[in-house]
């Protein structure tokens, strides 16, 4: 019981920010505050998801795999964001208009 | 209302997803007969693709019990085959950039006697602007 | 819950037929791309509700690793070679003074004429009624489900869907494997590749990433092949993680790698087609037919041949990605 | 608690549907290749919840892959400036600072 209800608390929190990362993908009014705003979705979203989800899994080797897709959507987020950040620093932020 | 929901369920995954690839099938012959550029064409069919997979998984998924595992097993080997073909495609396209400077499928009757060269230097004229039609692109034929 | 469900089926639909209409409606090559990806995911989720995990496992392999990547650098292949027609090489016209549209040209569809409009929605449209008629006038059946179970005993796996591939109709498996290498060979017939650069990485991310992911996504695609017995996974899905993890290697690694000899790498990738054949030959001469494996033997040899398919699809696959014969070499 | 993992997953559909805006929109491609990385990551999280939703164990191994491969689009978007055009490309173009006159855009 105990486990549940924090599973829906953890989930709805991690809810939250993905809803607050697609606000601000929407409207925030550059690339770099937007990147901000998704990563936030990408490690703290996910991370709440996957916590919450935690507490019903049902062997060690459930949970591992939890961590790991956290660990791996952290990585693909992090150097995503850089190099989108990175490449819209050196390109400028239009140059995409193609 | 419990009983509409539950008549819902049960027609949904056999009724509702074939439907959508027939929609899906029908969008992308519609796109790959207006596109014309070739990698939005190449996406088209396979849009017309993914629908014939949601039709075949819709129907596998049909009736009582677990879903028909040979329909599934030919989507799988469909996908692989899709993907290949697709990467193939693209090297085409590519390969033909680089002979004749673009990669649109012009409208019209195909001008057999144009030779390669002359194919290039019309591309060239026709980049005068984006919204310039091809000299040999009739809108009124 | 059931109601909970239809609603998220018809939203997935939605979402689906949404992202499809505008990926073909849009004129920027790299936002029909980018449509094309997440169309590719939606995808994934639709398979889910359609009780098919083993596709959206390969879904989720090939839409997010390889036809992704694969659209967006023949987006900048076509980009570059436009560029490189208008900037004054020897064979072209000289440049013109509006020649930067030449590059929207490449990336840019304008929108289709008007003339086409009517036939080709009225084209679409009656073929999408009759497709829609036919499948709504289709009688319920379980299909060839209940045969497939009465002989999962003899099949020498436990996996169902492993058991259709690679036992009962090993010949379409072995077909298709046949078709993936002849559309590598389409692409060899074309010339060279032009292989991305090897460049250092702009900083230290890059690299880490590289680092846990690849010793993952082989882990992975071990893991996977060897769930196929058994549970959702298999060749397909294993050789689609594993090319997509060296298409990763090919465009991120920091400088040249060894190129890949020319033998090697086609034993390789014909490895899964001449497994197949020598054990179709097999069975024709010891009296199974072809293809026919003995019962006892069905588990070890469906095993040897998913691990060459699997080598196979992923050297294919990134060999399809790169498109193009190797560099320097001249067998 | 399936109809609430359910609800979550189908919230989560809702949001990416509302991020496509982002994608139609642009203006530049790495807003879009930003948007397409939250739709993967929101993926993940909907696989995740419907497997618990449907007591499916194999949809974490499609969440996994999807996982792994997610940052796959993102690298090839990046790393494309300076592909070679034919064969007999020089060197020159192996470092990112010295690009030829046609990345000047």
């Amino acid at each position: 019981m105990i486990a549940n209800t924090l599973t829906v608390i953890l989930v709805l929190a991690g809810l939250v920010f993905f809803a607050a990362g697609t606000a601000g993908l929407l409207r925030f009014p550059d690339v770099y505050s937007r990147l901000h705003a998704l990563t936030k979705a990408d490690n703290v979203g996910l991370g709440l998801v996957i916590l919450g989800l935690m507490f019903q899994a049902g062997g060690p080797a459930d949970i591992l795999k939890l961590i790991l897709i956290w660990v791996l959507v952290l990585a693909a987020g992090t150097t995503a964001a850089h190099m989108v950040a990175q490449r819209t620093w050196t390109h400028g932020e239009f140059e995409s208009d193609r | 209302m419990n009983g509409l929901a539950e008549l819902a369920h049960t027609l949904a995954p056999g009724l509702l997803y074939p439907t959508g690839g027939a929609i899906l099938f029908a969008m992308g012959l519609y796109g790959l007969i207006r596109r014309h550029h070739l990698v939005l064409r190449i996406l088209a069919l396979n849009i017309m693709g993914s629908g014939v997979f949601m039709v075949l998984l819709g129907v596998a998924a049909r009736g009582e019990g677990p879903p028909d595992p040979v329909a599934q097993a030919l989507t799988l080997t469909g996908i692989v085959v899709a993907v290949s073909a697709t990467a193939f495609a693209l090297a085409l396209v590519v390969h033909l950039t680089r002979l004749t400077g673009h990669a649109v499928m012009l409208p019209g009757p195909p001008d057999d006697d144009a030779p390669v060269e002359d194919i290039s230097r019309e591309e060239h004229h026709a980049d005068g602007g984006p919204a310039a039609p091809h000299p040999d692109q009739d809108r009124n034929p | 819950m059931s109601l909970l469900l239809v609603i998220f089926d018809l939203v997935l639909l939605a979402g689906i037929i949404g992202v499809a209409w505008r990926c073909l409606a849009s004129t920027d090559l790299f936002r029909a791309v980018v449509l094309f990806i997440t169309f590719g995911l939606l995808l994934a989720l639709a398979w889910v509700r359609l009780e098919a995990p083993d596709i959206a496992l390969a879904e989720a392999a090939i839409g997010a690793g390889i036809t992704g990547a694969l659209l967006l650098v023949t987006l900048e292949r076509l980009r570059s070679i436009m560029a490189e027609r208008h900037s004054g090489r020897p064979h072209t016209p000289p440049p013109d003074p509006s020649g930067p549209h030449a590059l929207l040209r490449a990336l840019h569809d304008p929108p289709p004429e008007r003339h086409s409009f009517f036939p080709a929605l009225i084209f679409a449209l009656v073929v999408g009624s009759l497709l829609v008629t036919a499948l709504w006038h289709q009688p319920q059946s379980t299909g060839l489900e209940p045969v497939v179970d009465a002989h999962m005993d003899v099949s020498g796996v436990d996996h169902p869907i492993t058991a259709v591939l690679l036992n009962f109709r090993a010949y379409d498996t072995f077909l298709e494997l046949a078709i993936v290498l002849i559309a590598l060979l389409g692409a060899w017939s074309l010339g060279r590749h032009d292989l991305i650069p090897a460049r250092p990485a702009p900083g230290p991310i890059l690299p880490g990433t590289l680092r846990l992911l690849v010793p993952v996504a082989i882990v992975t695609g071990v893991y996977v092949l060897w769930a196929g017995s058994h549970a959702p996974g298999g060749a397909f899905q294993a050789g689609a993680i594993l090319g997509a993890a060296g298409i990763l290697l090919v465009l991120a690694r920091p400088r040249q790698l060894p190129m890949a000899p020319g033998i090697p790498l086609r034993l390789g990738i014909t490895a899964g087609v001449a497994l197949f054949l020598l054990v179709g030959l097999y069975g024709l001469g010891a009296g199974h037919g072809f293809l026919g494996y003995a019962d006892a033997w069905a588990y070890p040899l469906i095993i040897l041949i998913e691990v060459a398919a699997t080598l196979s699809i992923a050297l294919t696959l990134v060999a399809l990605f790169v498109a193009g014969r190797p560099a320097g070499d001249d067998a | 608690m399936s109809a609430f993992y359910l609800a979550a997953a189908l919230f989560l559909l809702a949001t990416i549907l509302l991020g496509l805006i982002r994608v139609l929109r642009g203006p530049g491609s790495g807003d879009r290749m930003l948007a397409a990385q939250l739709f993967g990551t929101t993926g993940v999280t909907i696989l995740l919840l419907l497997s618990m939703a449907l007591g499916e164990s194999a949809l974490v191994d499609v969440a996994l892959v999807f996982a792994l491969l997610a940052v796959v689009a993102a690298v090839a978007f990046v790393r494309q400036h300076g592909l070679p055009e034919p064969p007999d490309t020089p060197v020159h173009r192996q470092h990112p600072e010295d690009r030829g006159p046609r990345d000047d855009r």
